[in-house]
């Protein structure tokens, strides 16, 4: 093979107090297709960052095209020819699509200063066209377009910036399987004109149908690059976890008990979808669909988020649920999916977050019961092994582990009966991802029947008693417990209909 | 027909169109070319001044000092002709000083970091003791005659300060479309943490929209003080800034940023003189005449908001 | 040890930066006008800032929460206004009062219901309400002011208690109140949350549009109660009363360290910058210095107020 | 509470200082407070409705004079709008200072009730000028001629120059103004008693906002194609009504003369309309000389002199006092005299 196009040489970050990132070297070949793995918390995303020119590296060089350089920001290191799709949008919402796509671009630009529209539309559309985004109307306005198209926009916008080196983070997360596989067409596309592409995900395995390479991280240090001919998933999780493996998903000793405790009968998520399951006492039941499929709808409309028709029973009896105040009072607790925006209030104390759903109940009459609210807000820090100095600490200071225990145990000190858990680990590090797995299972043994929302495959595996896979609104297959593999249900939550016969 | 209700500005078009039928309807006088031509007469600084505020408000803030900012400028216009300036350099200068108005905004909001509500509230003090303090108490009134020619003059048949209007409308909805610099605006307004990363610099942008604002407010204050023939520093302007801002938002912009057009604002200064003019025009009994307008930009704004909602509904695909 | 000090002990701080500015003030003026520093004078002054200070109260809390209501001073209007045309056709004047109080609470109802319910933005609504309720003040009198209370009534305004100002007692009660509640109380908890996350309330299974109504409401009431208060001081409705007075009660706001955006912010603080503001006005007026001055000075301070917060803030 | 507790602390602190303040000070104050006795320091506070229109800064002039000749002390303030509540404030700040009297132009006649009883508790010598405050504590009232003089002179100026038929429109400063509704009837009673022919179409407001009078008056000339007559009762009104009538006239859309335009008027603001003919009559006085008079008035009273019928003020003249009024008569203003204005 030819020269490295981009070259890592021992990469260390620090951030005060911890050291993200120690000694990795990292290269990157033209027309390859190069998988970054690791656990959250093991510097993925730090190396992205540093590699984007979000972060200056505390020690190490970078080498593009045999040269020495540095990127003093994101616009720097794109102009220098390398772009990065991130997980999250980065977009106008309230510009057209081909804006986005050529923000601020001089070349665009004509006599008197004049954007010239017709060019910019007609070039924006051929990059989406490239990309299988045919339908996609660049004219329009991002907002009004669904979340699989924004994702288009992001990596036509990337790729517009004629990059030698691509990094695409979880491109797949927001996609769906049919825009999966145009996708991994434009990757090969690109691979065979030269350019280089980072591959970060999680999934297996897109990892094995599109990788050449495979480079693994944990706790800041590099482990290995290896050809992909030369791992499997197994080894590869072996890399990736170390000897925790077996630990992370505790022994399901218990059996969940008979009755019913909430009946879901035709819920409507559209106009034209509902669905109907039913949940069990002290049971764990997954729901697994991937993004568009309708279960974060679920979710919303268990807790009155949304409104909309069907019947909701809990314990037999028909409850209205037209707000979170409704659903609470019918004790069902939701823990969201994204804790920044729905979780946590920032600049307050873990205690006034905790007690946040509380508060009537904390209080004598008006007043608020400092005392009980302090013995509570103590009683669920020691329960769930929130780590900080004292619990009148400003949650913006936890890790992101820590943080998402306090958005649960906000809700666990309600004591609901029905506990909605979406993406309970998103975002957090392998060792508290444990953690959060052993207190999910202690609560069900403890008679809390969960519904367990999540777009992680071993997690829903790993953790339910039962699997639901909801695909367009419609729930597909019932999984028993041990019934389900990775492949099996992506299979079923992709395109179900190619099996045949489930419905 | 369903193309046009997608327009951004479909509803207070639609309403601004009902509003004056029911005028036409209710008397004669309203529906004629020269009561139109009255209307935009009357209304040509709220124009200007209304370009400056959509480009604030598109970048998410707000200004309330443009009244003062008009009563400083528009009272130094007055003193510079008492001195003999002649009319053309003492409107240069009047602009000038609108610039510098926008500029120590600007700085305050731009560099200094400072949130635009608090200093233009506190600019809008100063600035209003400043106009006072140097008209001395006094009018500024019986300018030249070559004076006049700013705010009543004709060129090629057309009226001057509305020439003036239309080729500021027609610069701004050009930069503001079609130039980077105006579509760094929308940018910034609509994602801040995406221009910055994008490289578009927030500051630049915020200083150079806020001095951009000073030089409207500067020409439409000229045009003011010759229209009127006379300026009183102690109330020049005095509820301009909230009636512009109404205008902007009933001409579909988002007081959070990002939304909003030219087009739409000039339409929402629109409705708004139409408004004042019609009720005056119906004999409608002056007590009524400011709860009929409160009610109507009330109403105009729920009309927005359903149509934002209904916009949303309107979103592509999936179920979430 | 510093980093695990919360956003709030910063509070602390700027309230005792704001009572140093205070108390520059009173020494600068004690020094500069033999007339300053009096009990008379203050509490001249104390009679003086009670309608600001009402209006504040409220201001303060939808601040905090991330809005603003800019239609408080035709609110006052409107109830004042309401409260003597009651009187006027006879109806007994406690009964007038609960009538003013009353038109402000729907004041505030309306705000409440499109701004909360409807998640209309607040700016925008409240700037209609108040170009319609000054309107509708005028179209109740026909803009002539109101007058001959019974003397009963002017006790709320002109009557002092031991020396001191019966409506300043009221104020200070009233903040004292207020500021038990956002203190003491579940609602201050909920008020602070929604200013600096408004979803997460919600996910928490708490009506954000509940309290922000209330929110509103209580600046309706608070509002009207102003204006009930003004009408006793001056012995007269009118139509003009309270034009422009949400500027003095924002700036006092605004002062007293309550962040633009909301989620910070104490009462404690708007108390003091309250006494700012009427202090600064009242020396310089006995220093007989031009009402154009005082604004540019009121406009500096609040430039210094906002850019030393930047300082040793955020 | 804690921060609760500080503030409440910092203000007992603040009452504790004033209260020591005061009694040190007290025999300073207490000297210059003696009514009435020759002192050199009388100290008066001339309040207007409010500072910035140019009615009031020559109001200023003439009261700055008469604190020259008469060896007095005068301070001359206002809010920047004609706000009650604020008037009131300042008084009482005044007061506080220890005015030997106030000359108020009341923006509410009633609100300044209380205020005005406090200043005669204190023994402060109290003088409403331009605006009346009947039934309260004040001692005269300065003014050219009562407000209804001054409306029916108006509406007889108006009704003469028409020709005694047609339709009439008022503009005023604020429709919640008591000295503008008060002028505004007495003007409607004239013309119901004398010219039963006009009709009062309607009654325009500008808020003391220049612009809004300039549309209002091109309003009211488009909604009313047969108006004869406008009548501006402020002085922001008259040149406001005379510049659209002036530009309508070279637009071609109005024949000239057929609107007559009278009203209060500062003459150096109406000056060129005056001049070139499309006012023909502005009714004022001096407002200079008003002020001048209010202070010479107070000046009396605060030695304890005699107010009578027929008194010759300086720079002003011979004034008539009708019981606690004090007039110093009205002037016209046409094409012949106004360059011998000078305010």
């Amino acid at each position: 093979m030819s020269q490295p196009v981009l070259t890592m040489e021992g990469i260390s970050k620090e951030f005060p107090g911890v050291k993200a990132l120690s000694g990795v070297n990292f290269e990157l070949f033209p027309g390859e297709v190069h998988a970054l793995m690791g656990e959250n918390g093991a510097g993925k995303s730090t190396l992205m960052k540093i590699l984007s020119g979000v972060y200056a590296p505390t020690q190490g060089t970078i080498r593009l095209k045999g040269k020495e350089t540095s990127f003093r920001s994101p616009l720097d290191a794109q102009r220098q020819g390398v772009s990065i799709i991130h997980q999250e949008f980065n977009l106008f919402t309230n510009l057209s699509a081909a804006e986005n796509i050529f923000i601020d671009r001089p070349e665009m630009v004509g006599r008197f200063g004049r954007i010239q529209w017709s060019k910019l539309y007609n070039e924006a559309q051929r990059l989406v066209d490239s990309i299988g985004g045919g339908e996609i109307d660049v004219r329009r306005e991002v907002r009004h377009l669904g979340v699989h198209s924004q994702q288009v926009v992001e990596i036509a916008k990337a790729l517009s910036f004629q990059a030698d080196v691509l990094i695409m983070d979880e491109p797949s997360a927001a996609l769906p399987e049919n825009e999966v596989k145009k996708m991994f067409d434009v990757v090969n596309r690109l691979r065979a004109q030269g350019v280089a592409i980072v591959y970060v995900s999680h999934r297996m395995k897109e990892i094995f149908e599109i990788a050449d390479k495979v480079t693994v991280l944990r706790d800041g240090v590099k482990i290995d690059t290896r050809s992909i001919e030369d791992v499997t998933e197994q080894s590869l999780i072996q890399m990736m976890v170390g000897k925790e493996v077996h630990r992370l998903y505790p022994v399901r000793d218990q059996e969940p008990g008979e009755e019913t405790v909430l009946k879901v009968d035709r819920l409507s998520l559209d106009s034209a979808h509902a669905v109907s399951f039913e949940l069990r006492k002290g049971e764990i039941l997954g729901l697994f669909g991937v993004p568009g499929s309708g279960s974060h709808t679920v979710a919303e409309r268990l807790f009155g988020l949304k409104r909309g028709t069907g019947d909701i029973l809990i314990n037999g009896k028909a409850a209205r649920i037209n707000s979170p105040g409704d659903a609470k009072a019918r004790k069902i607790a939701y823990v969201p999916p994204d804790r920044h925006r729905q979780g946590i209030i920032k600049p307050m104390s873990i205690r006034q977050n905790l007690s946040l759903p509380m508060l009537p109940q904390l209080s004598k009459g008006l007043v608020l019961d400092r005392g009980r609210i302090r013995r509570m807000s103590e009683e669920y820090m020691e329960k769930l092994r929130i780590k900080a100095p004292s619990d009148e600490q400003s949650v913006d200071f936890l890790s992101g582990g820590n943080q998402q225990k306090v958005v649960i145990g906000k809700w666990l000190a309600s004591k609901p009966e029905i506990l909605i858990l979406e993406e309970p680990t998103r975002g957090v590090d392998v060792g508290a991802k444990a953690e959060i797995y052993n207190i999910i299972h202690r609560l069900a043994r403890e008679g809390l029947s969960i519904l367990l929302i999540s777009s992680e495959m071993p997690e829903v595996i790993g953790l339910s008693d039962r699997i639901l896979v909801l695909y367009k609104g419609e729930i597909v297959h019932e999984f028993a417990h041990g019934e389900a593999d990775q492949e099996q249900l992506l299979q079923r939550a992709s395109h179900p209909r190619l099996e045949g016969g489930i419905l | 027909m369903k193309r046009l209700l997608n327009v951004h500005e479909a509803p207070i078009i639609i309403f601004t169109i009902a509003v004056f039928l029911l005028f036409s309807v209710i008397s004669p006088d309203f529906f004629q070319l020269d009561n139109i031509k009255l209307i935009l007469d009357q209304n040509i600084s709220m124009f200007i001044v209304a370009i400056g505020m959509t480009m604030v408000i598109l970048l998410g803030g707000m200004d309330l000092s443009v009244g003062s900012v008009l009563a400083v400028t528009a009272t130094s216009v007055g003193l510079f002709l008492g001195q003999g300036i002649h009319p053309w350099i003492a409107a240069l200068m009047g602009i000038g000083i609108g610039v510098l108005c926008g500029m120590v905004n600007g700085y305050f909001i731009a560099v200094r970091k400072i949130p635009d509500i608090i200093v233009t509230l506190a600019t809008m003090y100063i600035f209003r003791g400043i106009a006072v303090g140097i008209s001395g108490g006094t009018w500024m009134t019986n300018f030249p005659e070559g004076f006049r020619f700013f705010g009543q003059g004709q060129l090629l048949g057309i009226s001057f300060p509305l020439l003036i209007a239309v080729v500021l409308i027609a610069v701004f909805v050009y930069l503001l479309k079609f130039t980077r610099s105006g579509r760094k605006i929308y940018a910034i307004g609509g994602n801040g943490s995406a221009a910055k990363l994008a490289g578009i610099s927030a500051a630049k942008s915020k200083f150079m929209v806020y001095v951009l604002t000073g030089l409207l407010v500067g020409i439409a204050s000229v045009i003011f003080a010759s229209k009127v023939g006379s300026v009183q520093a102690s109330t020049a302007g005095n509820s301009l800034s909230f009636e512009v801002m109404a205008a902007v938002l009933i001409g579909g912009g988002s007081i959070f940023g990002g939304v909003g057009t030219v087009a739409g604002t000039m339409l929402g200064v629109l409705f708004m003189g139409i408004i004042k003019n019609g009720l005056i025009i119906s004999k409608v009994s002056p007590f009524w005449v400011d709860a009929t307008t409160g009610f109507l930009i009330i109403l105009a704004i729920v009309i927005n908001t359903l149509q934002r909602i209904r916009q949303n509904k309107g979103k592509e695909g999936d179920l979430i | 040890m510093s980093a695990w000090l919360s956003g709030f002990s910063l509070k602390s701080n700027k309230l005792l930066v704001q009572l140093v500015l205070l108390l520059f003030i009173l020494v600068l003026f004690s020094i500069l006008s033999p007339y300053f520093l009096s009990v008379a004078n203050f509490m001249n002054v104390l009679n003086q800032m009670v309608e600001v200070g009402l209006i504040a109260i409220p201001m303060t809390m939808i601040i905090i929460s991330g809005a603003m209501d800019l239609s408080v001073g035709s609110i006052l209007a409107f109830s004042a206004v309401s409260m003597g045309v009651a009187y006027q056709q006879g109806v007994n004047i406690w009964v007038s009062v609960g009538i003013g109080l009353l038109a402000g609470l729907l004041c505030g109802a309306v705000n409440g219901y499109l701004i909360a319910r409807h998640r209309m933005q607040a700016i925008v609504v409240t700037i209609g309400m108040l170009v319609m309720l000054r309107g509708l003040v005028y179209v109740i009198n026909e803009g002539r002011p109101i007058s001959g209370f019974p003397d009963a009534f002017y006790f709320l305004g002109q009557q002092y208690i031991g020396g001191i100002p019966f409506n300043a007692i009221f104020l200070v009660a009233m903040f004292l109140l207020a500021s038990f509640v956002m203190k003491k109380t579940r609602f201050s908890t909920y008020v602070y949350g929604i200013g600096n996350n408004e979803e997460v309330v919600r996910y928490s299974g708490i009506s954000v549009v509940r309290v922000r109504f209330i929110l509103f409401m209580l600046s309706g009431l608070f509002s009207a109660i102003a204006g009930v208060f003004l009408v006793s001081r001056l012995a007269s409705a009118e139509a003009t009363s309270g034009t422009n007075i949400e500027l003095d009660v924002i700036t006092a706001t605004l002062i007293g360290g309550t962040h633009i955006f909301g989620g910070r912010g104490s009462l404690a603080g708007t108390f003091v910058g309250l006494l700012i503001i009427v202090f600064l006005r009242n020396g310089l007026n006995l220093l007989g210095v031009s009402v154009l001055y005082q604004a540019v000075i009121l406009g500096a301070l609040l430039l210094l107020a906002a850019g030393n917060k930047k300082f040793n803030g955020e | 509470m804690k921060k609760v507790a500080l503030t409440l602390m910092t203000g007992v602190l603040a009452l504790g200082l004033a209260a020591c303040g005061a009694n040190g000070s007290q025999p300073n104050v207490g000297g210059d407070a003696n009514q009435g006795s020759s002192t050199d320091a009388r100290t008066y506070f001339m309040n207007p409705k409010s500072i910035g229109p140019a009615y009031w800064a020559a109001a200023e002039k003439g009261a700055k004079r008469a604190a020259d000749d008469l060896n007095v002390e005068v301070l001359f303030n206002a809010p920047t709008e004609a706000d009650s509540s604020k008037q009131i404030n300042m008084i009482q700040d005044m007061l506080t200072r220890k005015v030997d009297g106030i000359g108020v132009s009341p923006n509410d006649a009633k609100a300044v009730g209380p205020v005005f009883k406090k200043a005669a508790g204190q023994d402060v010598k109290i003088v409403t000028w331009d605006s009346d405050a009947p039934e309260t504590d004040r001692q005269y009232y300065v003014a050219p001629a009562t407000d209804q003089e001054v409306g029916e002179l108006l509406a007889r100026t108006i009704g003469e120059e028409i020709g005694g038929s047609g339709k009439v429109a008022f503009m005023v400063a604020g429709l919640g103004s008591q000295n503008q509704i008060a002028k505004s009837d007495a003007a409607k009673a004239y013309f119901a008693a004398n010219y039963p022919d006009i009709e009062v179409v309607t009654t325009v407001a500008s808020d003391d906002d220049q612009q809004k009078a300039y549309a209002n008056a091109q309003n009211l000339i488009k909604t009313y194609p047969e108006l004869r007559g406008i009548i501006g009762f402020a002085g922001g009104e008259p040149p406001a009504a005379a510049e659209v009538v002036e530009q309508a006239v070279k637009a071609g859309t109005l024949e000239k003369n057929q609107i007559a335009i009278t009203g209060i008027a500062v003459p150096s603001v109406v000056k060129n309309y005056i001049k070139n003919g499309t006012i023909k009559t502005d009714i004022i006085w001096d407002p200079g000389k008003l002020a001048y008079a209010t202070v010479y008035i107070l000046d009396q009273l605060a030695q304890g002199k005699e107010i009578t019928d027929g008194m010759e003020i300086p720079t002003v003249g011979a004034v008539k006092v009708d019981g606690q009024n004090v007039f110093i008569g009205t002037l016209e203003v046409t094409a012949d005299n106004v360059d011998s204005f000078d305010f």
